[in-house]
């Protein structure tokens, strides 16, 4: 369980978040909407640590994310992540970017780090790719490894910020399959996306988020068609 | 702080080492970078293979120890051909080489960074070959090779220091000199150290900023 | 042609004493590229660190080495130092030299390097729960050695070239210094000192396609 | 040819190594002084021409009379037969005896207290090229040449060095000059004699003929005596060799 | 006029040209479409005598462009040319940029060349940029300095080469309003361009190249409205 509470969180001078509340349940898959630079991206580096906060406080598992005593690193196993612009490490295959993390942060054995990178990636429709490097692929596939190296640590959440924005339209309903694929697999996941027909299929609920506040949120039929906060009912005529 | 048995004259001799640094690096660089000008734009206007012979030469002024280079052309001209050519002479015109070798790299990388496009879009207008690289390529390699020429004037300078193997006292060889009789070679070294430093310094931070002024517009 | 008679058999005949001294002049060019890429990651790493002081010690290293002769360096370490009652041998005296000025050209240029990898990288290798040092280790370290690789081949060469500088501090078991004790026995300078040039002219060719070789095999992405 | 050349031109050049006191110098006001300047000035003055002497640092020697730039060397170049390969020698106008000289903290007290000590000369020259082989023989210890004399003077009261040999006039100078705290000379190097010889240009027979004659009648003349009592002072060393014709 | 009479050019191997014919009176103006690599860029750099060609020859007002004896640069300057990539030069102000060639060419004097080229910069709508750095220029701008630049030579004729094609639609409109202005004033014009459209309004012939080849030739409505060529149908049917 993923516990948001009161969270505040200024760069500078600029307010990014002005207290959020929001408890996401296991195998629960909360989507977030709202405008650009209304906070999206830096509510889900706060989930995992990436930065740090002002006010409230974060809970995963009952664990204070932004306590002093809490140990990050350890932490973060447990979360995965995968950021809009495609992170591949450039220098390694496409195996050994998915078996880096469990074998140097997990310890794991080569041939066990494998077996499970191998799954992970078969599991995105990579299996053919093991030992591409990554500026070969796609941005699509980029990204669904992505996805497979967050899945190799066998995280219990799923972070999504954005991972088809940077994507040509053709390779879009690639990644998105992916995501379908996890939520129907009980993965508890956030998703920031632009992508209302996904947000509105795959949700449970959907929140929006206006200037730092999550001005609202609902199960996706009620949102979509009933929005009650007006600057929702704005972005939603916008977007469509 | 420190005591010291530096005289005033002996300050007087340091400088005139210094002066002569600064003179050779002037003399090679200048000399250096009007032949690496015209071997960069040589090489453009014949192409990399019939270049080759210049290309190779050059080469071997970035591949052989400068102290040999020296040593060599020392002999050459002092034993071979047997001119009578001051020391000054010799390390200027190994230097001015060395630097030419390095120079025409920098102005042919320039001279490539200058879009064809743009050229043609200036010849098309009636300008002719000289007019193209004069108000054109020019202009626009010099903000791409300044930079790297800097460093390069300062690499001259830091090198010009083995000079005293043709016998000229410049700077270092000078506080040699003094260390010799004045038995302070922590504290000479310092000062010679400090002198380098502060030339070299601004003008590499300059060269720095110069680089990332021009490359962000 | 020349008023002066070439003899080269008698130089020539000194060519294996001046290969062992290209030996050694490659042993110290080699550790002193090893020691300085050591060197030189370990300042990009106080660069980076948050701490001033650290910083300051990088930065100074780095600047000195850039802004005053190599030849300065190295008879700064030897006789420099030596005013401290630190005495180093001309071997180790030269090594320091060399080494000081690669780690403080080499730790620019992997500061450069680093500049072009985005630091989205760091973020993705933090966020699988890497720690900061294994973010650098195992994602930076790798693509800044790829992107600084021809300038590090660059300063092997020029590694290679500064140990012509070890005679100043007494140094003379290497190619430049085996050559000048010869030239003390014959006169025969320019001989000597042509065969000399040539072979650190090979040198220097072994040393840039050897690179390029190293290159295409290391870096397949 | 050349003695001709040189008396037309009414001016004799003679390299001279101006940083080895006492055979050549400077005085207070930047002269040129030592023993071989005055034996340059009475070559001069035998063969009725006036003489300029050209400063020439050690390596710079030979280059300097092969172009041209002087006729003779008055520069204590030892004679050996490589070199003779190259240039032409006179007989001997000088002969230096080796002397040691230690670092007071090292403890040497003779030639052969240097044995498994780091040790070190001016690279290049007569006493450097016999003291590394008499390192590698006792196969202990180090040996060091460095660039100029000076240096070797500045490495030895560093302590870098623990013992230097050079010629016995050239260690009396240094020492002397009290520049160097803390050595002082500590025995004779059991060394050949290095007998230093004029030179020029090897096919010049007529010069070296009379080069030969001039060494010959600076000795009968007593004026080498003179000379030395001048600038080194002790015991005249003798230029032959017993049993030998040069 | 502009004849240009069984014009071959080969690069190495490649056939780029396989001899072309088109004579281009006064004030006509003829645009030229077809498929890429079909030698219609390298036909403009032949005109103005930027590349040598093989065989056949061109005349401009009776001049052969490839005649040892011509003075090339005198006869670009009756020649305009602007190219798809944007060749502002980067170094000068827009003022600056269309003054050089004047100046520097013509021998003008200063004033006279600002005259100028503030009138022709005014003419293509860029009087108020006089002291901007073309860094600072949209692309279309940019365009419209190249076309203003090249004017400033007061040429007899124009060619532009896909002058459009590197711009975001919605600067493609500004750079062609232009060329229409200048085809209205009475300039000779070739023009090679995608702009079907354009082609069709303003062209007084169309010619239609294919593979070094010009295929067809004809007035627009004849090309557009009955193509003779099956190669020329494919093509139209394909960009439409
Ligand atoms: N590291 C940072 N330093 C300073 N300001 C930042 C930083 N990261 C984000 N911001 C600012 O915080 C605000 C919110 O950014 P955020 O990336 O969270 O928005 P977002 O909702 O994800 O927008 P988008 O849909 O464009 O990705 C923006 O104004 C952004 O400029
Ligand atoms: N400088 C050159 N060297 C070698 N080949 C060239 C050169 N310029 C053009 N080509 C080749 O000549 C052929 C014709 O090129 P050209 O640019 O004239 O075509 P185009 O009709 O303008 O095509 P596009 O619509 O893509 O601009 C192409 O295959 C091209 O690759
Ligand atoms: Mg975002
Ligand atoms: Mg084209």
């Amino acid at each position: 369980m993923i516990e948001i509470q009161n969270v505040h969180k200024s760069f500078g001078q600029l307010e990014v978040l002005k207290g959020i509340d929001l408890t996401v349940q296991k195998g629960e898959v909360v989507t977030v909407i709202g405008g650009s630079g209304s906070g999206k991206s830096t509510l889900l580096t706060c989930i995992n640590g990436l930065e740090p906060i002002d006010k409230g406080r974060i809970l995963v598992d009952g664990t204070e994310v932004h306590a002093k005593s809490t140990n990050l690193n350890k932490l973060r196993q447990k979360i995965g992540i995968v950021f809009q612009q495609w992170n591949a490490f450039p220098h390694l295959t496409v195996l050994e970017n998915v078996t880096l993390a469990p074998r140097k942060v997990l310890g794991m054995g080569k041939a066990e780090a494998e077996a499970i990178a191998e799954k992970q990636l078969k599991h995105v429709g990579l299996g053919e790719k093991l030992s591409t490097y990554p500026t070969r692929l796609s941005g699509g596939q980029q990204q669904r490894m992505a996805i497979a190296r967050a899945l190799a640590m066998s995280p219990d959440y799923m972070l999504f910020d954005e991972v088809t924005s940077a994507l040509d339209p053709q390779l879009v309903g690639e990644v998105l399959e992916t995501l379908k694929m996890l939520a129907e697999e009980g993965m508890t996941m956030i998703c920031v996306t632009h992508e209302m027909a996904f947000a509105r299929d795959v949700s449970d609920r959907v929140a929006y988020f206006h200037k730092g506040i999550m001005a609202e949120i609902g199960v996706p039929e009620q949102l979509f068609n009933d929005p009650q906060h007006p600057e929702t009912r704005k972005f939603l005529a916008s977007v469509r | 702080m420190f005591h010291t048995a530096l005289t005033s004259a002996d300050l007087i001799f340091l400088a005139k080492g210094a002066g002569m640094t600064i003179l050779v690096t002037a003399i090679s660089v200048f000399i250096g970078t009007l032949l690496g000008i015209v071997f960069g734009v040589l090489r453009g206007q014949l192409g990399p293979i019939w270049f080759a012979p210049v290309t190779f030469v050059l080469d071997i002024f970035r591949s052989v120890p400068l102290l040999i280079q020296l040593v060599l052309a020392n002999a050459f001209v002092g034993m071979v051909l047997r001119l009578h050519i001051s020391g000054l002479t010799v390390a200027c015109m190994v230097l001015s080489l060395y630097t030419a070798a390095y120079c025409t790299e920098i102005v042919r990388g320039g001279i490539h960074a200058v879009p064809a496009t743009t050229r043609r879009a200036a010849r098309s207008l009636g300008m002719s070959w000289l007019q193209d690289m004069r108000y054109i390529v020019l202009p626009l390699a010099t903000r791409i090779a300044l930079p790297s020429w800097i460093g390069l004037a300062l690499g001259v300078m830091k090198d010009s220091a083995l000079v005293y193997v043709v016998q000229v006292t410049e700077l270092l060889k000078s506080t040699q000199i003094l260390i010799t009789r004045l038995q302070e070679p922590l504290f000479l070294l310092l000062i010679c150290g400090a002198f380098y430093f502060i030339i070299s310094f601004p003008l590499a931070r300059f060269g720095g900023y110069l680089e990332k002024r021009w490359s962000n517009d | 042609m020349f008023g002066y008679t070439f003899q080269w058999n008698q130089a020539l005949a000194r060519l294996p004493k001046m290969l062992d001294g290209a030996a050694v002049t490659m042993e110290v060019a080699v550790l002193s590229m090893l020691i300085g890429i050591a060197l030189a990651v370990l300042l990009t790493l106080l660069r980076l660190s948050g701490s001033r002081p650290l910083k300051a010690i990088a930065t100074t290293w780095v600047e000195i080495a850039r802004n005053t002769p190599a030849l300065f360096q190295i008879y700064m370490a030897h006789f420099g130092v030596a005013s401290f009652g630190i005495h180093f041998s001309p071997f180790t005296s030269l090594l320091i030299g060399i080494t000081f000025n690669n780690a403080g050209y080499l730790a620019e240029n992997f500061r450069g390097a680093l500049k072009a990898i985005p630091d989205t990288q760091t973020r993705a290798g933090r966020s699988l729960g890497m720690s900061q040092l294994q973010a650098f280790r195992y994602i930076i370290l790798p693509q800044m050695l790829r992107i600084a690789f021809l300038p590090m081949t660059n300063q092997m060469v020029w590694a290679v070239l500064m140990t012509s500088l070890g005679v100043t501090v007494g140094m003379n078991t290497d190619l430049y210094g085996v050559t000048q004790d010869l030239n003390a026995l014959t006169f025969r300078t320019f001989e000597l000192f042509a065969i000399a040039a040539v072979i650190f002219y090979i040198i220097t060719k072994i040393i840039t396609l050897g690179a390029r070789l190293i290159a295409s095999r290391l870096f397949r992405y | 040819d050349k003695l001709d050349d040189i008396i037309a031109s009414g001016t004799l050049r003679c390299a001279v190594v101006l940083d080895f006191p006492p055979m050549g110098m400077r005085d207070a006001n930047n002269e040129p002084i030592g023993f071989d300047v005055d034996y340059c000035n009475d070559l001069a003055k035998a063969l009725g021409v006036k003489a300029e002497i050209v400063e020439t640092p050690f390596p710079e020697r030979i280059p300097a009379l092969m172009s041209g730039r002087v006729d003779v060397g008055v520069a204590s170049t030892s004679d050996t037969l490589e070199r003779a390969k190259t240039v032409g020698f006179s007989v001997p106008y000088f002969a230096f005896e080796m002397a040691v000289t230690a670092n007071e903290k090292s403890g040497i007290k003779s030639f052969d207290d240097m044995k498994g000590h780091t040790v070190g000369a001016t690279a290049g020259t007569f006493e450097a090229i016999a003291l590394e082989k008499q390192v590698q023989e006792w196969g202990t210890g180090e040996f060091r040449p460095y660039q100029t004399q000076a240096d070797v003077f500045l490495a030895l009261s560093q302590g870098q060095i623990d013992a230097t040999v050079s010629t016995s006039t050239v260690a009396m100078a240094n020492v002397k000059t009290g520049n160097f705290p803390g050595i002082s000379v500590v025995g004779k190097a059991p060394f050949d004699t290095d007998y230093v010889a004029l030179f020029t240009n090897r096919d010049e027979y007529g010069l070296i003929n009379y080069l030969n004659l001039f060494v010959n009648q600076q000795v009968r003349t007593g004026r080498y005596a003179e000379l030395y009592e001048k600038w080194v002072g002790g015991d005249l060393p003798s230029l032959t060799v017993p049993n030998a014709y040069r």
